[in-house]
């Protein structure tokens, strides 16, 4: 009951809760970093809230698709939400699908973002969806390829059973660890940060998620701005708790709870702080040198693959 | 009850090309006529498969009518009811779209002999995946070939129809040939005068490795030009743009399947046992034709085109999933191999539906705005607006979105993919892993691409006159579209049924039931698929999204309840937007043009005229095209060197009797000296 | 006809190698009227020594056929062409590909080729006329070559009356000739031919100005 | 007297031809006498059906399912000639191609000519055998250089040189055939009877009989139409009347290559199989060769179809060469279904002929448009004859092929791969040449509609054989089939 009720509940409040928690961090770091004292760390919720209270303008030349795009992309993160395991290891869900349906629910919400950014008929959506595209069509590979690592290696390719698989399956092999060095850099460029896209640029020319959101205001905004949050906070949750599996509660009691969301906690910061880094110490590279860098990884997704098959 | 059925449909389908025929004045009468008794005989089929798999009882006829020494039996088998399946629901689709789209002839053309070979090609499809008998195979895969061919020029006006109806008969001539020989060289073994199948089944067992291997290879080839893996599939783009698009979606949806039944039958039946390496080529083969036959169909502007390039990219995911299945086989892995198997023939069905579905909206596109180019195209959502949608749901199915069916093949195509690392040899294990990729990277390109097809051609703005007036087609077109969409959803939402019908054929084929294996139930008590790796229930993904809907709607209403959209024009940078601001197909293609420019060879060509004084540029004229690389590299080399053989050698009729005399003289003289040995 | 019958082969044999000499004669010259001369010796040879055969060998039906020879081939067909030659008018001289010397070393090979070839068979062959089907054989090709080389319609026609002759012979002397409905028939044959061709030369010679069938290069790829 | 009335019928129908002045009223009589001929031939054919083969003035005729078939084939293809040549010839004579009086002439020889053959086909003694195929091609010349202009006379010249020549060297081989028998040969009357020769045949001395059938291949073989001595054959088909071209492709080639293996019977009983079987086979595959190029590059249809027919006598040949059971079955089928389908295509050029006035291919256009019947018949007309499945072609091909590859000798597993190579290049000739003429916009001069009911109507005919072979051999057929492969492969 509690597994059924409960836990969901829990795991959708932590992703949607933190996530814009995450941004705010990453910003604040960053804003650290360049010597700023930036906006606060809850900036980013002042935002969500401010454009959900805020009235839409709507392109005449968008269709029904434009409108439709929020609440798909955000309804699809919410559903991946459900499949992660954020803080036990057993995730209620887990019947629903894998993380294959985890890959394929993100691209359906990409798949309505770039619509959406074709819809108004401006040029700068198209820019950003056509790159947006192309950049992921170079990650997916690259991702498939370092969850199969791990897939195989614990024998599942459902989220769950993988972490328990790594919570008995104690030390990182090279295996592993070439599959998370993979992963770390196709969810920098899922994620859309530098050095893959800028969040914060509105220079016409280097858009991509930005500019495919360009039209979008008032709730429509909020949707999605809050939906590309969660995408990242729950690529970060894959990360830490598939390979890093570390006090991730294997049971439901409550305290165990509590031990993993702190665990939890402290791993994704870790991981955000790591971006921040990243972002505030390169530059963000011309769009052409993006598939050398998702190559590499593609590239060591395949080494990790055929060293765990060398190996085992 | 069931033969008698079987009958009927084919005289139905006989009686209906009839009755196009015959009908000279109401041409418009003869053709419904047709076309229903098709729907009807279709009908028939469908019920005539259903039965063979639920009884599992094979269906057999020999009709008395033998020829030379030959019999015309036909065998009715579940991987037979599975195709069955598949081409008559399409087949009934398709006849009763063309009951709205053949308006297109009306009082412009000669619409008899679009109803003869319409019904022709569905009546010889079925008999192509039930004939019995190498000779009457034969016959009928080139009575399917023909009336295709004759299908596709019809609209012979046009010189680009011709060329493509003539490769597309050259290239089948040339397959019916390979597939001919791979019979004579089984034949050679078998040494029964009758030709049947049965003598075929198991013909592997007498025969030595290496005739098995050229039967391999020359089955590869033959079927290989059909179903229209690279790089044979030079005929494939350009015929199924060229047919009719009630035409197209049949070719397109099922008729290459056939080629698949033919790979099917050749390699699990005739030539079994087969070595690992056989599974391995198909496997490569198949990730070749899928990553280049989609990126190709990346850069098209024509979308009947594109539709014929995804078919490519399509046929090559099933030959993954079959090769697959003979690897397992071969290591005696049948559970796998059945799993394989059941991916495959899953995605048979699925890519006959989908495909079916877009080409039908694509004939909806061309019958409402006369064109196929779909730079011309834009802003059609706001005037073919049940098209739209309809189209829309075809392009997320293919895209392997989540719920719909595409997706789920594909998960079962990476299940067995993944499973990939019980295999003994290293190798294969690392390859299969890499086609897995292969399989990410072309699922990604498929929604780019098909991201590209729906939005450039129904979004923004309208870019041509054409687009600007398009109506809405007729009611029974986009109805019979709906039914194709609605199978998509369902095939998503219930994969268990679709699954265990398809597993009646794996079954028999393999050995080994697989059934109890791959399902197990979920909280709604509804069957899931499971295999040793994961499990997945799109029902319950799907009620979770709607309750997430339901959920979403009401805070967003609770929280802004009187919340307005105003409708204000595109920013633009301030001028007020023009259709030529929109992104174009060609544009949005760019980047992976650039990415994979060593496999394009992109042709740039910037030409700019100026106005009197040097400083005003009047226009700037933008070319680029890319080379298609078998079609320059080998094809076209190869044709030149063989007229020019041929040209050089026609010098020997000079015209003079002289001449002529010597020729005998010296054919006398050598042959006399010859015969001393 | 299984009885032996010692025919005086030598004279049969010097008879061959007169035809042969005959024929030789028809390449050397360069005279059209020295030529169809040159046939209606060769058949008269012909019918000499089938007149020899049948009056040695006794089977009489063969008289027939020597007379049918003198009748057609030593009379009508030669007189036909000389018919033919005044009506159309052609130059006297015969013109060829190749020249005389060389053509004459190549009927040299040719006869080479043509004993070469039947040698296994001679070798089995009962002592009396060796010659006779090397040599026939020898005449045929020899016709056949210069139908080959000679330019003028006419002398073509000439070049196949040659392959006749050694035909002819041939069937006298290996096997004292064929079964007499065949010979007639055979013979009908040539001479309706004959008949035709020379029509022929007569129609070419109307449209085309030229009896020289190397112009009639019209049909070719 | 059964089979002298069939070689009566033909006579009569000529001379009455030629007799009656009135050209209106001798067409329809030949028309009457080929299809008497037709029908007789069907009722002789059910005798020999019963009794296997038929014997007539002590010997002097002889025949048998082979001749029977060929025979068969004759009458078929010669009604349906005669048919078409009302309608052929009587628009030529509208469009004053020759003279009025001429066209008696031209039933006469044409009934000439269908006697010599079935005469070719009746005999028993192969010297008379001889001397009807020689009749055969006097016969024709005329009707070669019919038209009698340029290249008509041009094109008769040829074929009577090249012909006789060919002949001559084929009555070498009868000679030395007779020659090598005369050891073992009884009473001299009987002598060159083709039933007595075989009798005897493996007492033949050995190196004659070699040296005879080499004669034969090559004199016969030039008649037929085997390469490297087929010149003639393209010039005279594309120079005679379309009816003609029919009758020489569909049934003169048939008649000589009739000969040819009368002797290939008797040589391979007296010298064994391998050696004229490997003469059929390298001649067979020379043809097809040589018919290449010229069916890939050509610009006149009527000689596109004449290089077919070598291309399918080659593979008869072949056929015959492989001397398996069903391969000479599968050859002799093939015999019957050129012969038909190659009409039907001669026809069809005939049509083309009369609508456009040319041979060129290129200045064609838009068959399928002016002249649909035509068009639609010209297609499978076409698809037959290329051997596309379902059309009878096709099947014979069929069989033939796959005896071959069963037979697992190697040197012919070699030809057969070969010649699959040769059949697609030759398909893709064909359908490169023909379909641009079908399929394409007509220009604007041509009148649309088909030229008489006639030419149709003989069409038809031959198309009811074609469609009929491709999907159902009656018994009778298929037992005429088998006991031809028997007699050839004398078991």
């Amino acid at each position: 009951m509690i597994q059924l009720i409960i836990l969901p509940i829990l795991q959708i409040v932590v992703i949607v809760g933190l996530s814009p928690l995450v941004k705010g961090f990453i910003n604040k770091t960053e804003a650290r970093f360049q010597c700023r004292r930036g906006p606060s760390l809850f900036q980013p919720y002042y935002n969500l809230t401010k454009l959900l209270r805020k009235d839409a303008v709507v392109s005449e030349t968008a269709s029904w698709i434009f409108r439709a795009t929020p609440y798909v992309t955000f309804i699809s993160i919410l559903i991946i939400a459900l499949l992660v395991p954020v803080l036990s290891s057993t995730v209620p869900a887990n019947f629903t699908g894998d993380v294959i349906l985890v890959i394929y629910l993100f691209a359906l919400g990409r798949f309505f973002l770039v619509l959406s950014s074709l819809d108004t008929g401006s040029a700068f959506g198209g820019i950003g969806g056509s790159r947006e595209m192309a950049i992921s069509s170079m990650a997916e590979p690259a991702m498939m390829l370092s969850v199969f690592t791990v897939a195989i290696i614990s024998g599942s390719t459902n989220l769950s059973n993988i972490t328990q698989a790594m919570l008995s399956y104690k030390l990182l092999s090279p295996a592993l660890f070439l599959a998370l060095a993979a992963l770390v850099i196709v969810i920098i460029a899922e994620a859309g940060r530098i050095p893959v896209d800028n969040p914060f640029t509105h220079l016409e020319l280097t858009m991509i998620h930005e500019g495919m959101i360009l039209e979008f205001s008032g709730r429509y905004l909020a949707l999605i701005e809050w939906a590309s949050c969660m995408k990242l906070l729950i690529l970060l949750t894959i990360l830490v708790n598939t390979f890093l599996p570390w006090g991730v509660a294997s049971g439901l009691t409550f305290p165990g709870l509590i031990i993993s969301f702190a665990f939890y906690v402290v791993k994704i910061g870790f991981f955000a702080l790591l971006i921040a880094i990243v972002e505030s110490s390169f530059a963000k590279v011309r769009l052409f040198r993006i598939p050398n860098l998702l190559g590499t990884s593609f590239i060591l997704a395949v080494l990790a693959i055929i060293t765990h098959y060398i190996v085992s | 009850m069931v033969e008698h059925l079987f009958i009927i449909s084919i005289i139905l389908f006989a009686a209906g090309s009839l009755f196009a025929l015959c009908f000279y004045r109401w041409q418009m009468l003869g053709n419904y006529i047709s076309l229903i008794l098709a729907a009807i005989a279709s009908c028939f089929n469908i019920a005539i498969a259903t039965s063979v798999l639920f009884n599992h009882s094979a269906i057999r006829f020999n009709f008395l009518l033998y020829h030379a020494i030959i019999k015309y039996s036909f065998l009715i088998d579940s991987l037979s009811a599975i195709f069955i399946l598949a081409i008559s629901v399409v087949s009934f689709i398709a006849s009763i779209y063309s009951l709205g789209y053949t308006k297109l002839y009306v009082n412009k053309r000669d619409t008899r002999f679009l109803g003869f070979n319409f019904n022709f090609f569905l009546l010889s499809m079925i008999l192509v995946v039930t004939a019995n008998n190498a000779l009457v195979f034969m016959i009928v895969w080139e009575l399917m070939t023909l009336v295709s061919f004759f299908l596709v020029i019809f609209e012979y006006e046009n010189p680009l129809n011709r060329k493509a109806g003539f490769v597309y008969l050259f290239m089948s001539y040339i397959c019916a040939v390979f597939i001919s020989v791979a019979f004579f060289i089984m034949f050679s073994y078998v040494k029964t005068w009758t030709f049947d199948f049965d003598s075929f089944r198991y013909a592997g067992d007498v025969m030595p490795a290496i005739c098995k291997n050229i039967v391999f290879f020359l089955v590869l080839i033959g079927f290989g030009i059909k179903a229209g893996i690279f790089p044979l599939h030079l005929w494939l783009p350009l015929a199924h743009p060229a047919a009719p698009g009630n035409v197209s979606m049949v070719m397109s949806g099922v008729m290459i399947k056939t080629a698949i039944y033919g790979f099917i039958r050749f390699y699990f039946e005739f030539l079994t046992p087969c070595p690992p390496w056989w599974g391995v080529i198909i496997l490569i083969i198949g990730a070749a034709s899928a990553i280049l036959g989609i990126l190709y169909a990346l850069m098209e502007k024509d979308i009947k085109t594109l539709l014929a390039y995804s078919s490519v990219e399509n046929i090559g995911i099933i030959l993954i999933a079959i090769g697959l299945s003979m690897i397992f086989k071969s290591y005696n892995l049948m559970a796998l191999s059945s799993l394989a198997m059941v991916a495959g023939l899953y995605h048979v069905l699925n890519h006959a539906v989908f495909k079916s579905l877009l080409f039908g909206c694509a004939g909806n596109i061309y019958y409402s705005t006369h064109t196929k180019n779909i730079e011309q195209l834009g802003g059609l959502i706001k005037r073919l607006q049940i098209t739209a949608p309809l189209f829309l749901v075809g392009a997320l199915a293919i895209s392997a979105i989540p719920p719909l069916n595409g997706f789920m093949s594909e998960w079962l195509v990476f299940q067995s993919l993944l499973n990939g690392s019980n295999i003994p040899s290293v190798i294969v294990k690392v390859l299969t892993a890499i086609c897995g990729a292969t399989v990410a990277l072309t699922g990604a390109l498929v929604a780019t691409c098909f991201v590209k097809a729906f939005g450039i051609s129904f979004l923004a703005l309208p870019r041509s006159e054409h687009a600007q007036h398009a109506k809405e087609v007729p009611v029974i077109m986009y109805v019979s579209m709906g039914l194709l969409a609605g199978l998509c959803v369902f095939m998503g939402l219930f994969p268990v049924k679709i699954m265990m019908t398809v597993n009646h054929a794996s079954t028999e084929l393999l050995g080994v039931n697989i059934a109890k294996a791959i399902t197990s139930y979920d909280w709604l008590q509804t069957k899931t698929l499971q295999t040793n790796f994961s499990e997945i229930s799109p029902q319950s993904a799907t009620v979770f999204g709607l309750m997430f809907l339901a959920i979403t709607v009401g805070a967003m209403t609770l929280i802004n309840p009187g919340f307005t959209k105003k409708l204000y024009e595109t920013w633009t940078c301030g001028i007020s937007p023009e259709p030529r601001f929109g992104y174009t197909a060609t544009a949005f293609s760019k980047p992976f043009r650039i990415i994979f420019s060593n496999l394009y060879r992109p042709r740039l060509e910037i030409k700019t005229t100026y106005s009197v004084p040097k400083y005003f540029v009047k226009s700037i004229m933008y070319i680029s095209e890319i080379t298609p690389i078998f079609e320059k590299y080998f094809y076209a080399p190869l044709s030149r060197y063989v007229l020019s053989i041929s040209n050089k050698v026609r010098w020997i009729h000079t015209g003079s009797v002289h001449m002529y005399l010597v020729y005998i003289f010296i054919t006398l003289l050598i042959s006399m000296l010859a015969i001393r040995w | 006809m299984k009885q032996h019958i010692i025919v005086n082969s030598q004279t049969i044999d010097v008879l061959a190698v007169m035809m042969l000499m005959a024929t030789v004669l028809h390449i050397s010259t360069s005279r059209l009227t020295t030529c169809v001369w040159a046939y209606a010796i060769r058949s008269f040879i012909l019918a000499c020594a089938s007149g020899l055969i049948a009056y040695y060998s006794g089977i009489y039906h063969i008289f027939i056929t020597t007379g049918i020879t003198l009748v057609i081939k030593v009379v009508i067909i030669p007189g036909f062409l000389f018919y033919i030659i005044k009506k159309v008018g052609i130059k006297k001289e015969v013109e060829s590909y190749l020249s005389f010397t060389l053509s004459l070393l190549c009927s040299c090979g040719v006869i080479l080729i043509a004993y070469y070839a039947t040698e296994p068979i001679i070798r089995f062959e009962s002592t009396f006329m060796r010659h006779c089907l090397p040599v026939s054989i020898a005449i045929t090709l020899v016709g056949f070559f210069t139908m080959i080389t000679r330019k003028k319609a006419i002398t073509q026609i000439l070049g196949l009356l040659a392959m006749e002759d050694g035909l002819f012979f041939a069937a006298l002397s290996t096997s004292y000739g064929m079964p007499l409905i065949v010979e007639l028939g055979v013979f009908f044959d040539i001479l309706v031919s004959v008949i035709i061709m020379g029509i022929y030369v007569y129609r070419i010679k109307e449209t085309f100005e030229t009896t020289d069938t190397g112009f009639l290069r019209e049909l070719r790829e | 007297m059964l089979i002298s009335i069939l070689l009566v019928i033909p006579l009569i129908t000529a001379i009455a031809c030629v007799f009656i002045k009135k050209h209106n009223i001798s067409k329809y009589i030949s028309v009457a006498g080929s299809f008497t001929l037709l029908l007789y031939n069907i009722y002789l054919s059910y005798n020999i059906y019963l009794n296997h083969s038929l014997k007539e003035l002590n010997g002097f005729f002889y025949v048998d399912a082979l001749s029977l078939l060929t025979a068969q084939i004759v009458s078929v293809v010669g009604f349906a000639a005669a048919l078409y040549s009302i309608g052929y010839m009587d628009a030529e004579l509208h469009e004053a191609e020759f003279p009025e009086k001429r066209l008696r002439w031209y039933y006469f020889l044409f009934h000439i000519f269908i006697f010599t053959m079935l005469a070719v086909c009746v005999t028993n003694n192969l010297g008379i055998m001889w001397v009807a195929i020689e009749a055969t091609t006097l016969s024709t010349t005329f009707l070669v250089g019919f038209y009698n202009k340029k290249p008509h006379q041009e094109a008769a010249w040829k074929y009577i040189i090249i012909c006789t020549v060919g002949i001559t060297l084929a009555l070498f081989g009868v000679i030395l055939t007779y020659h090598s028998s005369k050891d073992v040969i009884g009473e001299i009357g009987h002598a060159l009877n083709w039933t007595d020769l075989l009798a005897v045949a493996d007492r033949f001395e050995p190196h004659t009989m070699k040296l005879a059938f080499l004669f034969i291949i090559i004199g016969y073989g030039t008649k037929a139409g085997l390469a490297p001595m087929h010149t003639w054959l393209p010039d005279a088909h594309s120079q005679a009347p379309s009816p003609i071209s029919a009758l020489f492709s569909g049934v003169l080639l048939n008649c000589s290559l009739y000969g040819i293996i009368r002797f290939h019977i008797i040589s391979s009983k007296c010298l064994g199989p391998n050696y004229s079987c490997t003469l059929l086979m390298a001649f067979g595959l020379i043809s097809v060769i040589v018919s290449i190029p010229f069916i890939l590059v050509q610009r006149d249809y009527k000689r596109l179809f004449a290089f077919s027919s070598i291309e399918h006598i080659g593979f008869i040949a072949l056929g015959l060469g492989f001397g398996g059971m069903y391969s000479i079955y599968g050859a002799e089928l093939h015999t019957f279904n050129h012969a038909v389908a190659k009409s039907l295509l001669f026809f069809c050029g005939g049509n083309l002929f009369l609508k456009y006035k040319t041979r060129e291919m290129e200045s064609i256009k838009g068959i399928i448009r002016t002249m649909p019947v035509t068009g639609v018949i010209l297609i499978i007309a076409v698809f037959a004859i290329t051997g596309i499945p379902p059309f009878n072609i096709f099947v014979s091909e069929f069989i033939v092929l796959a005896d071959a590859f069963s037979s697992g000798s190697a040197f012919v597993l070699i030809f057969t791969s070969l010649l699959i190579v040769f059949l697609v290049l030759i398909f893709i000739g064909y359908i490169n040449n023909i379909f641009k003429m079908i399929f394409s916009e007509p220009t604007d001069n041509i009148v649309r509609g088909e030229v008489n009911k006639f030419t149709i109507a003989a069409m038809c005919f031959l198309l009811v054989f074609v469609l009929i072979i491709s999907f159902y051999v009656p018994p009778i057929m298929r037992e005429i089939l088998s006991q031809i492969s028997d007699i050839i492969r004398n078991t």
